[in-house]
């Protein structure tokens, strides 16, 4: 039993412990906290599964955005949880576990017979890669072949934001979103959230324009850039734009807009919706991925920063 | 020469690994939130430092040794950040009783 | 009348009275509607007239598509029943005039009207269910229009049970609809096709019910007393009149007369003289004018199904217009019957003849006094009900029918208004002793049309003696018998509803459960387990077979 | 295993543009929408509806007449590596529905939800306009999806259209209405998702024509079927799965709610109809079809007897929904060929898409009603509708016009589908079916009549409307119930239904 | 046990674990976690299909781990938008529940927002 093979057993034992720990967890701040650990080490687990682009992603977004979003969330919830009943009894426990069981014994089974010679589209997507101009082929799946999954999940991301800020009260519509800290100009987060932005920001463009590439892209670019954002306005150092503003709304809808155009005159250009000329397909590519890394930094942190709170002018 | 690296390489790492595991053990050991966070930054800083060093003659071109360098000063900045906040949420949950 | 026209008029049938009802929609309409009754049934008048031997009106091209004819009974039915429904229009105009809520009611009554005459134009299985569901809305609209306890009790009573028989014929129709060779849901096709079809005894069986519950038949019978007694007196005049002859029709439409089904024949003459009697036993207990009436209706019914059940045993087709023809005298009795009871209510003592007289002469009609249009109606079901014990049974019947029908008079002397000098008006009169005329003279007119013979051969003694004297019987009975009719115990009407009724109150309250175990289903934990086990059934069913 | 999918090669079809333009036209109508903002919102919002009725019909006249379906390669790149998209007759169908349903519900809402002039932007005024015109949106790539993870991404994309919509009024009751619907919705896409996972781990594709060519019965296919049809159910709140949607579809505006009712859970629906006749039509056991079956059952007697019991309209309407929802699920059963133990369309698949269609009409009929109703009156009490009839008589007309169609009296298109059903249970010797089918109708007209009655019946003192009742938005709820009325008559015109035989090479 | 195998299981165990925590916790927010959860599992149960498809230089199937990087962003917006709800809802009732029962039949009195 090779060394690597006695990593993964442990890391896999680790991930384990982690999810558990999630679950059994008394408090749900301990909860969220084991959430983001577990996070980190799936982060792991994918570059076991040389799935460096996913690992990228997994660490900034399933583990670190979706981490304060459960800190905060549950630092606000902390008085319901005495109230909220104990839940159902363990006659009800003990079935959901057998159920739950089934399921994982269910898909064990599926996973150990699996067909020997695994399917794959690696060979196509190789093959096809040229056409797109870009040496990841992970990012030729995301703005080429299956772009248009890409575009929809950017309309998604505004979606869930405009539902977000459909939950705000109607005095503050408009206005700023929560998360205004009365904290000295002078203390140590604002200088932190003065100094690591300019590196932040310079490793979020890195990622997007390493993509095309290597390991990296516009959603792992543009999540670093939200949580610099973020950073700056959780120290009071910015306030949170007013969602009002009419410059928010278009950058926010900038990229699945090129996003369109691009694909509308893929139309004309080369034939189909969402297909480039192949002499000219990397910089068609670059040219969607620039606002796409707004939209998404935008999206991203005013998804976690939550609806309005404050009216507009109000500070 | 090579054997040399390799050997100081193996030695930073591992002095960097036990200045963690101190970290740990005092995390989980120590009584109060601050002692704590004490252990918990030596190992941060010290420990993270000795492997980055161990590390740059592995690192084999510049451009890798110098984000080597540069995540050591990410951390230790964060570090520094977030122990100065945590130890002031702790003072005045001290102050309060 | 050329035949494009008289097709037009198939059309006007029910598209006239349609096209009224959508007229409600508007307010202003809606207030001068009640003076319009009178006129929505002309075109149905005016079909069954011209438009016996018109070609069938066709809408649509599809499998499902509508189509509208008349046959000779539906033209004899139609007919008289357009004529009740004129007579009682004008006679509501009056009687309905400072109702509450005028607008719901002629809403219900133009709803009723609508179905109570597509019904019988209606050549398709499709525009005969809608006709059959139209008039169902539109009846029990017309039942509970008093919105006393007793109609709001009465109108459900016979919604759920109408809305019975029609699911119930809706199975029948559309596993008769699977029997109909080739692209075509006609009722002729339908019915050849029932003949011979597998199928036949489970669908006749659905049918029967269907119109059987329709027509009132024992004991499906419980909505007609209640229905009828609770409705205002014009409703209840053609609710009791017209709207029970479509099960009527119904059956001597589906009814495969023309080839001889014995048991199937012997179940329907057995069923028609059980409701024929009951009819009368009930009905002598009652003491509602109206109450006595209806029972008289479920026992009048009672005898056409009697008729169409020994033709279907003789295979005898003649039997459908036979049934047609006594069903129509009926249509007029009962309808004029009826608003009679509202007339002399606002009748005093001393006028109170000029209502007695004329009811007299259709009670006795309705036994089968000679020279009346009950004689004609009942001569011409002879070639059915005149044979061995039958017969037997059906003077029986004429006699008890006699019996409960001056049982009836004695009820409506007993029920005239207060003050002696008090005169209906003429809106209400006029059509009432419009539809007693109609009663005792037509039948006369229109027996040679049905093509049975010539209604001279009623006159001769032998017929006369046959009529009379099971009426003389009834007579004597009913004076023998006078005091003591009225010691009978009370039976409620709706009889048997009484027995219904604790159950579905015992439904409800079991129904009660189901909003527990909503909360139960509902909450979190549960559904959440719901959808796991869905996802283990699943899998279950797909792996082991 | 290439060869299989030799014989369906996908490529492209003239027309097939239209289908873009069917995915992008609402993208572009949303984001324009956002960035307008204020009034223009509503604006763009309505105007943009023209065009997606434009587009669906496009379609329609394109797929309907000879059944000939549109398919485009999205960026030129042919399945199992591209996404194709896909209109065939029921998705044209499925397209027309929805335009026609929400731009009634555009018109209904217009007097709701736009800001006065001159005043700011209110939240409503944003949120409602993006959020409807979001919906059309996603149902439109719902039906005509072809590939499973698209599939899934569009599914979100209508959740998270349909959950705001239903919190609108920001109330604890609707919020918490709210998040039961999102995060039970949610477990229902995750575990399709799982499903779909396991199917390309098997397969190597997630497009339902491959996919179709290549599914065994085995572990991972079964799997994957069980899984993904449980989700969808769970989205579709097809009983006991319905936790959800009472509150939900009462608690939502009304234009909202004659959305969600029609069309949003219609959506999943179409789903489990592509999942069981084109992914695996050979998969499934008589056990399996008979088990949706009886959930079925169950969903329309348990929910007809809940809609008797409610004391709120519009609750009563939202069990109403729950009871509909079952006869979907008869069709399954009726459609399961034993000679080759397949699932074919046919009378019962067309019946079960004709209940959709006209059911989707006739909820918003009703809800829209409802909604003016219980606008004029400020309560919703079912026991406290007298003299509704007298106040409204065009509402109640369309409440009972959409009755019917429910009922499935002639010559709705209610009875049409049910009538269809009902030939197709008998002549496949399966009478418990017809006798639910029944039963049901049964007790949908109970619940019907009783709120007819209700509203028919005479009230001591006539009623005034609260605020006046504007006759334009009666009649876009009058116009709704009819086009459900009106579908039973297309059913008498020379071209017969569309035989709803969905592709299985 | 092979690498593939080892995460394969795992993920079938986490999946197991994200439904059973979304089925038991009474905590609005514990249901979310365990969500997120159920979520990973399949990702990583996606990503381990991706690994078996390793052909030649590339080191995984790229299809399904580009759709693994879009679903991770689809959950976490549905994660952002229920916490807002859960917030608001918090906001206007004081309780963070999922229980029906008080709700279910408070039907609107309001109509028009």
């Amino acid at each position: 039993m090779s060394l690597v093979h006695v990593l993964e057993v442990a890391l896999a034992v680790l991930v384990l412990g982690a999810a558990g720990w999630t679950i059994v967890a008394r408090s749900t701040f301990a909860s969220a906290v084991g959430f983001v650990s577990y996070g980190l080490l799936l982060a792991l687990v994918w570059v076991q599964l040389a799935a460096i682009d996913v690992a990228l992603t997994e660490a900034a977004i399933g583990s670190g955005l979706t981490g304060v979003l459960l800190l905060s969330a549950a630092a606000t919830l902390r008085v319901t949880e005495r109230r909220s009943g104990a839940g159902p009894g363990l006659p009800m426990r003990v079935f959901a576990a057998i159920c739950c069981g089934l399921v994982t014994a269910a898909i064990a089974a599926v996973v150990l017979t699996l067909p020997e010679v695994a399917p794959t589209l690696a060979p196509e997507a190789i093959a096809a890669l040229p056409a797109t101009g870009v040496g990841n082929p992970v990012t030729g799946v995301l703005m080429a072949f299956r772009a248009l999954d890409t575009l929809l999940e950017k309309f998604v991301l505004v979606l869930a934001l405009i539902g977000v800020w459909s939950l705000a009260p109607d005095r503050c519509w408009g206005g700023h979103p929560g998360l205004k800290h009365r904290l000295p100009a002078d203390g140590v987060l604002p200088f932190f959230a003065r100094t690591l932005p300019p590196f932040g920001v310079l490793l979020g463009i890195h990622l997007m324009w390493t993509g095309a590439d290597h390991p990296g892209g516009a959603f792992q670019g543009g999540t670093v850039l939200a949580a610099m954002w973020l950073l700056v306005m959780m120290a009071g150092v910015r306030d949170a734009p007013a969602i009002r503003e009419r410059w928010l709304r278009l950058a926010l809808v900038s990229g699945p807009v090129v996003f369109l155009a691009v694909g509308l005159a893929g139309m004309l250009a080369a034939g189909a919706f969402l297909a480039y000329p192949v002499d000219i397909a990397k910089p068609l590519i670059l040219l969607i991925e620039v606002p796409m890394l707004l939209t998404i930094a935008l999206a991203l942190g005013l998804l976690v920063a939550g609806p309005p709170e404050r009216a507009a002018g109000s500070s | 020469m090579n054997a040399l690296l390799d050997l100081f390489t193996i030695v930073a790492v591992t002095a960097g690994a036990i200045f963690f595991l101190a970290g740990v053990v005092g995390l989980l050991r120590f009584p109060d939130t601050l002692s704590r966070l004490h252990a918990l930054t030596k190992a941060d800083n010290v420990g993270l430092g000795l492997i980055v060093i161990g590390l740059l003659p592995q690192s084999g071109s510049l451009y890798a040794a110098f984000k080597l360098l540069l995540v050591w000063l990410l951390v230790l900045l964060a570090g520094a950040t977030v122990g100065q906040m945590v130890a002031r949420v702790a003072r005045r949950a001290e102050s309060r009783g | 009348m050329s035949d494009p026209t008289a097709t037009m008029l198939l059309g006007a049938t029910w598209a006239v009275p349609l096209a009224l009802l959508l007229a409600c929609v508007s307010g202003e309409l809606r207030r001068v509607m009640p003076r319009l009754l009178v006129l929505a049934p002309i075109p149905a008048l005016a079909a069954a007239i011209f438009a016996m031997q018109a070609p069938a009106l066709q809408i649509g091209a599809g499998r499902l598509r509508l189509v509208f004819e008349l046959d000779g009974p539906g033209a004899l039915l139609l007919g008289v029943a357009s004529l009740l429904w004129i007579a009682a229009g004008a006679y509501a105009a009056t009687y309905m005039r400072d109702t509450s809520n005028p607008g719901r009611f002629v809403a219900c009554w133009l709803m009723a009207l609508t179905g109570c005459l597509g019904v019988f134009v209606a050549g398709d299985l499709v525009s005969l269910y809608a006709m059959l569901a139209m008039l169902t809305l539109g009846a029990s609209g017309l039942v509970i229009h008093d919105e006393t306890p007793r109609a709001w009790r009465s109108g459900s009573i016979y919604l759920v049970l109408a809305l019975l028989a029609e699911s119930v014929l809706l199975v029948g129709l559309v596993m008769l609809a699977g029997e109909i060779p080739g692209d075509s849901l006609g009722v002729r096709d339908a019915a050849a096709a029932l003949a011979s079809s597998p199928q036949r005894g489970l669908i006749l069986a659905l049918l029967v019910a269907g119109f059987g519950t329709k027509a009132g038949l024992v004991p499906m019978h419980v909505w007609m007393p209640l229905a009828h007694a609770a409705a205002p007196v014009p409703a209840s005049s053609v609710l009791s009149g017209a709207v029970v002859k479509v099960g009527v029709i119904g059956l001597i439409r589906f009814l495969p007369l023309s080839n001889s089904l014995p048991d199937w024949g012997l179940v329907l003459t057995v069923a028609g003289f059980v409701t024929a009697f009951y009819g009368v036993v009930i009905g002598l207990t009652q003491r509602h004018p109206k109450a006595v009436l209806a029972y008289s209706s479920v026992s009048q019914m009672g005898v056409v199904v009697a008729v169409l059940g020994m033709g279907l045993a003789a295979g005898d087709a003649t039997a459908g217009i036979a049934a047609a023809f006594y069903a129509s005298h009926h249509v007029l009795v009962k309808g004029a019957l009826f608003l009679s009871v509202g007339v002399i209510a606002y009748t005093g003592t001393a006028r109170r003849a000029t209502v007695l007289i004329p009811a007299a002469l259709l009670c006795l009609g309705l036994g089968g006094l000679p020279f009346t249009g009950g004689a004609i109606a009942k001569f011409a079901v002879k070639d059915q009900l005149d044979v061995g014990v039958v017969g037997w049974l059906a003077a029986a019947s004429a006699a008890g029918t006699t019996l409960l029908m001056l049982h009836f008079l004695s009820r409506l002397a007993k029920s005239g208004a207060e003050d002696p000098r008090a005169k209906a008006s003429e809106g209400l009169t006029v059509p009432w002793l419009a539809m007693a005329g109609a009663a005792l003279v037509l039948p006369w007119l229109l027996y040679p049309v049905t093509g049975l013979g010539s209604a001279t051969m009623a006159l001769e003694p032998k017929a006369l003696w046959a009529a009379l004297w099971p009426v003389a019987l009834g007579a004597g009975l009913a004076f023998a018998l006078r005091g003591s009719v009225e010691r009978l115990p009370r039976i409620p009407e709706g009889d048997i509803a009484q027995v219904i009724e604790p159950g579905s109150r015992a439904a409800l309250r079991g129904s009660r459960g189901f909003d527990r175990l909503d909360e139960v289903i509902r909450d979190w934990p549960a559904a959440t387990l719901a959808l796991l086990l869905t996802a283990i059934a699943f899998g279950v069913a797909l792996v082991i077979f | 295993m290439p060869g299989t999918e030799a014989t369906v090669v996908a490529m492209t079809t003239p027309g097939g543009g239209w289908l873009i333009a069917a995915a992008a036209w609402p993208v572009v109508a949303v984001l324009l929408a956002i960035v307008g903002g204020g009034r223009h919102a509503a604006r763009i919002a309505l105007a943009s509806m023209p065009v997606g009725l434009a587009v669906a019909a496009a379609i329609a006249v394109r797929v309907l007449p000879e059944g000939e379906s549109l398919v485009y390669l999205v960026g030129g790149w042919a399945p199992p590596l591209g996404i194709a998209l896909r209109a065939d007759a029921l998705s044209a169908v499925m397209m027309l529905t929805t335009g026609v349903v929400i731009a009634g519900a555009g018109l209904f809402a217009y007097a709701d939800f736009s800001p006065q002039p001159g005043e700011p932007e209110t939240r409503t005024s944003l949120v409602f306009w993006t959020l409807l015109i979001a919906v059309w949106g996603a149902m439109n790539l719902v039906v005509m999806g072809r590939d499973l993870f698209n599939l899934y991404v569009a599914l979100e994309l209508l959740t998270f259209a349909a959950v705001p919509l239903v919190c609108l009024d920001g109330r604890a009751a609707t919020l918490s209405a709210a998040l039961r619907y999102l995060v039970f919705a949610l477990l229902g896409s995750v575990l399709y998702l799982l499903g779909a996972v396991l199917l390309y781990g098997a397969y190597g594709t997630l497009d339902i024509t491959l996919l179709a060519g290549r599914v065994q019965p085995e572990p991972a296919a079964w799997a994957a079927a069980a899984l993904m049809t449980a989700g969808l159910l769970a989205k579709t709140a097809l009983f006991p799965l319905h936790l959800w949607l009472p509150p939900a579809h009462a608690g939502a505006p009304p234009a909202a709610s004659a959305v969600l009712s029609a069309l949003v859970v219609k959506g999943s629906f179409i789903l489990v109809i592509r999942l069981w006749f084109e992914v695996m039509p050979a998969l499934w056991s008589v056990s399996a079809t008979q088990l949706i079956a009886a959930l079925g059952a169950a969903a329309i007697l348990y929910g007809s007897v809940l809609a008797l019991r409610q004391e709120r309209l519009k609750l009563l309407i939202a069990y109403s929904t729950v009871a509909q929802i079952g006869y979907l699920f008869l069709m399954f059963p009726l459609a399961f060929d034993p000679a080759t133990a397949q699932l074919q369309g046919g009378v019962a698949l067309t019946g079960g898409l004709l209940q959709t269609v006209s059911h989707a009409f006739a909820k918003a009929g009703m809800f829209m009603a409802a909604g003016l109703i219980a606008a004029a009156l400020g309560h919703d009490r079912v026991a406290d509708l007298a003299g509704v009839a007298r106040a409204l008589p065009i509402s109640v007309f369309a409440f009972g016009l959409a009755g019917l169609s429910l009922v499935g009296l002639p010559p709705s298109g209610g009875f049409v589908a049910k009538w269809l059903l009902l030939s197709a249970a008998l002549s496949t010797g399966q009478w418990w079916w017809a006798t639910v089918l029944v039963v049901g109708g049964l007790l949908t007209g109970g619940y019907v009549m009783l709120v007819l009655i209700r509203a028919m019946s005479a009230s001591a003192v006539p009623i005034v409307p609260l605020k006046p009742v504007a006759r334009s938005r009666e009649t876009v709820a009058l116009a709704m119930s009819f086009c459900a009325v009106l579908l039973g008559l297309l059913a008498l015109g020379p071209i017969e239904l569309p035989a709803f035989a969905v592709t299985t090479p | 046990m092979s690498t593939v195998t080892l995460f394969g299981l795992c993920a079938a165990v986490l999946i197991g674990l994200g439904l059973y925590g979304a089925l038991t916790h009474p905590q609005p927010l514990r249901k979310l976690v365990a969500f997120n959860l159920l979520g990973s599992g399949i990702f990583l149960l996606f990503g381990v299909i991706a690994r078996r498809g390793a052909w030649s230089t590339v080191g995984g199937d790229p299809v399904p781990q580009a759709l693994v990087i879009t679903g991770i962003v689809v959950a976490f917006a549905a994660t952002a938008l229920a916490v807002a709800l859960l917030l608001r809802l918090f906001k206007e009732s004081g309780e963070a529940t999922l229980s029906p029962a008080a709700r279910t039949h408070a039907s609107p009195e309001r109509h028009q927002p």
